[in-house]
């Protein structure tokens, strides 16, 4: 693969609606440990209005396809997830250009730059964006020392799985997880893990 | 799961079908999952606008109505509405005096609430101010975290602040009052049971018999720690001294004080604990200036109630007094 | 047993303490666990008086005050007050035109108020009449058997044979308003839980994760039948149908239509409930031309909801949107 | 003993209270699955209440003790029991007379012809009516034969406790059980149950 273009985006955005269908339960019941047990019904019900709406009107291009997710995302889930995943889509969108290599590793990194700017979490407080940060920053890199966007993009989801992992001890910081305080540590964060279902439906296909 | 439902995924749509259907004072615009007063836009009069997931009935869409709020946005259960819906809500009720958003602080809340005033900034010249309750004692207030939770305070916000607009005061001066409110009103809340949120389907957490959450919020959370069952004497003073820790209450012109059940948490419990939140606030020397016992602000069907105290002043009372005609508060009319 | 409680021996007492506290517009006979309106004996009005075991809050002391009732008295959970109670209560609110006593066909409540009327018409010239009230339709009729239990209408009788008082009619009109409201009104109830009651410390019954009670009324006896639990919209039907099988409801003012919470359900399911009835309604024909949606009449702690529907005609519906002014019940003043 | 005297009906009145005290979860649980979960709390609240009456002011004669018992469960206890025992207190202490054996058994009659104008029930209909009419019979018929109090007594607390076995099997049609319609079949009368104590406690004492 050495662009994305409309088919790779659309592949991508149905293999993490498939994975989050999949993962619906397990992403409640990591909300219901922490949180408010509904991570997994937002995000499900987010993807799943996104392919009937790509199904209705497709679009014209990548950058467009993405566009249209994120308009879903942001006027069809609520919560906390539903605006931040809305920016990610968003900011990615408007920065894909020709979906080259370089172009795909900046547009993530504009898309996780927006998830930040919104929700203002910092690494380390338990949020998606400890899986997100270390994903952008490993796809960035990747590219940059040349390797294949496959290559790069597993490097990529394996940095989220690590950066979900590294901040399962923690105490949250932010969201309703930190309202649990003390208590919130050594849970898995729900937005983490949804994350690296993210970053993986990506490699998952650059790989097949 | 045992509820009175159809399917999970419909639980909002039918009840807001279901309050359509009971209070014809109400317009509910459905496509939208807003609730309207029937005269919004009121002409000359500050707008207030709030919202926020579903399964807190009465609130928001319960206060709808003279004297409090003019609409309502409902999420799904416990999951903000969308921007789209508080734009659609501050529109309709912009009578050319600006309009005044009540945001709870939870993220999704205050993120949404905030792309909703930004797209009404760059579609519209109408005045948006937006004031966030976050008066939940049981969570630390930092600025390194989400913040403490808005919880109780908000319903005694939305009375006030609705009376002050009802007098036909200016914008600011509604959010200054709404301000105040929020600067001078704690609570803190505990459960005997999780509640169980619809699609999920099962308990959010697990209780066992002899056991209860201490510091809960709305949303089915854990609270900030499980202790021994007590009886409701001892309960009252959990959940009354951290409040007065964090506030000084006395003198002055004592409080309004706020005993809510949950949702689950039948009103004999409740007033049984409000003779025990009378006994400890007797005892620290706090005056009582107004009460409110019952479920108004509820977390599904959980078991459980929180207490809110808020400072009183001459001007909250005589707000307090005024007249409100909602489908869950209503007097003075 | 999880209940924000104290000793469950104090309950009846530790809540009456809170609502006393919560409710300066009432007056608390605490020694005769008798709660009156602030301003009885009311010269020349007919006093209305009510009560029955607690564990039904609101009922009966949330509907004292101004266009309801004038006192009620509280008894044991569960379990009828005793004439002594009512003799005080009768006597408090005898403002010169005579005495309504509206008891709950209940065994132990007629029996007790049946004493009382005695022991106040050996002791005092106070006019007394009592109207029982049997609405509901779970329960066979017939003169060999306890008869239909007294359930929501009750609460629609003391509205509105309250607000026939507060107009000044003579006992005997606000006896028959009264009369007419009961022949005129059936409910059925059904559960998704047991109550507890605090004294026996664990559900009065078992009901399994995938069933409900049809036909239960608001002491925890279980109902008439156990099925399987179903969406809300069967449940409305369940409800609906024997109630319109016992009464014709179609044609006329239509009906003043009311969905009761048991305690521990949630407003939002009442909601999604009263949607459903409403369909039900619809499709056979009946109107409503008013709605009563909340937790006014509940057992304890239970999970479940009742229906009920009073044929309207004009003059109901005058004297449902006269004023009335109680914790319970509030609109028009 | 030949006759009921002051002592003896302060003893019979312990000896039920204690009667209750001890079984109270287990009439309570009785009016769990066709009632309301109540009457042993009721009974013991009223015999407790009861005792405490008679220690505080000491009553003249039987008779006296008799009354004071019953005022206290028509002012204390309520519901459908309170009233009912009352009645049957009060009108056995009016018919005590000197306490012998026939004015025993017709005071005891007495009693019973008062919960029957009360509460309206007819034998068969499974309430404490069924536990105390045949008492009633079988004291009558035994003090008539010439029996001594004691063994009538004993005729008497057999004859409550057939009584009340014989309504088990049948479907209530007085008092909440009634509102179960054939589910109260099969289940003990709590009041019958409460009755055959109140018929046992004085049969234990004449034997005792
Ligand atoms: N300020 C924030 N910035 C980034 N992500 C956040 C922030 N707050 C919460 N999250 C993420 O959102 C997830 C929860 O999403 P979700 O359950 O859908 O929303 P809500 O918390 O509103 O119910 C958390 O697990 C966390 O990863
Ligand atoms: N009409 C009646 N006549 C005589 N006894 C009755 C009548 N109705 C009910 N009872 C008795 O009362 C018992 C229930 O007493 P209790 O539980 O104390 O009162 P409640 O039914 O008011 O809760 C029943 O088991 C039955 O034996
Ligand atoms: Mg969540
Ligand atoms: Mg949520
Ligand atoms: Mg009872
Ligand atoms: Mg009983």
């Amino acid at each position: 693969m050495s662009a994305v273009g409309t088919e790779q985006a659309a592949a991508w955005v149905q293999a993490f609606a498939e994975r989050v269908a999949e993962q619906r339960d397990h992403l409640t019941e990591l909300d219901s440990a922490i949180g408010d047990a509904d991570h997994g019904t937002n995000l499900d019900r987010g993807m799943t209005a996104a392919l009937a709406g790509l199904q209705a009107t497709p679009p014209a291009d990548a950058a467009a396809l993405l566009k249209a997710v994120a308009m879903t995302m942001i006027s069809k889930v609520g919560g906390t997830s539903g605006p931040l995943y809305g920016t990610f889509f968003l900011r990615m969108s408007t920065a894909l250009g020709d979906g080259r290599p370089a172009e795909v590793a900046a547009a993530f990194r504009a898309g996780v730059d927006g998830v930040v700017a919104r929700g203002k979490a910092e690494p380390g407080d338990k949020t998606m964006v400890d899986a997100l940060l270390p994903a952008a920053e490993a796809l960035t890199d990747a590219v940059g020392a040349g390797e294949p966007l496959d290559a790069a993009l597993r490097s990529a989801a394996e940095a989220a799985a690590r950066g979900r992992d590294a901040v399962t001890a923690s105490v949250a910081r932010k969201g309703r997880a930190s309202y649990l305080g003390e208590r919130s540590a050594g849970h898995v964060d729900p937005g983490a893990a949804s994350a690296v279902l993210l970053v993986e439906s990506a490699a998952a296909l650059a790989g097949g | 799961m045992k509820k009175l439902i159809n399917d999970p995924a419909d639980v909002v749509a039918d009840a807001l079908r279901g309050m359509d259907a009971a209070h014809p004072e109400l317009q509910v615009d459905h496509e939208n999952r807003v609730v309207f007063r029937a005269d919004a836009p009121v002409r000359g009069k500050v707008g207030i606008v709030s919202g926020g997931g579903a399964g807190h009935e009465p609130m928001h869409g319960g206060f709808v109505g003279l004297g409090m709020l003019d609409a309502a946005c409902a999420g799904e259960v416990f999951t903000s509405p969308v921007p789209d819906q508080m734009v659609a809500a501050t529109q309709g009720v912009d009578g050319g005096a600006g309009v005044l958003h009540v945001v709870k602080n939870y993220t999704g809340d205050v993120i949404n609430f905030e792309m909703a005033a930004e797209l009404v900034a760059a579609e519209s010249g109408t005045e948006v101010v937006t004031v966030v309750t976050d008066d939940d004692v049981a969570v630390q207030d930092s600025t390194y975290t989400a913040g403490r939770r808005g919880v109780g305070v908000t319903v005694l916000l939305e009375k006030l602040a609705g009376a002050a607009a009802e007098e036909g005061r200016p914008l600011a001066e509604v959010a200054e009052v709404a301000r105040r409110v929020n600067g001078q009103g704690r609570s803190m809340g505990m459960a005997l049971t999780s509640c169980t949120v619809p699609a999920a389907g099962r308990p959010t957490f697990d209780l066992p018999e002899g056991e209860m959450e201490i510091g809960v919020g709305i949303h089915g959370e854990p609270g900030r720690r499980r202790v021994p069952l007590a009886p409701a004497r001892e309960v009252a003073e959990m959940l009354v001294e951290p409040v007065l820790a964090d506030l000084d209450l006395t003198g002055g012109d004592g409080v309004i004080a706020f005993v809510n059940g949950l949702g689950g948490t039948p009103l004999i419990e409740l007033y049984v604990v409000y003779a025990e939140v009378r006994a400890v606030l007797e005892k620290a020397g706090v005056g009582v200036a107004r009460s409110l016992v019952g479920s108004y602000m509820t977390s599904l069907d959980m078991a459980g109630c929180s207490v809110t105290l808020l400072r009183a002043d001459e001007e909250l009372l005589r707000l307090w007094d005024a007249p409100v005609r909602t489908p869950g508060l209503r007097w003075g009319v």
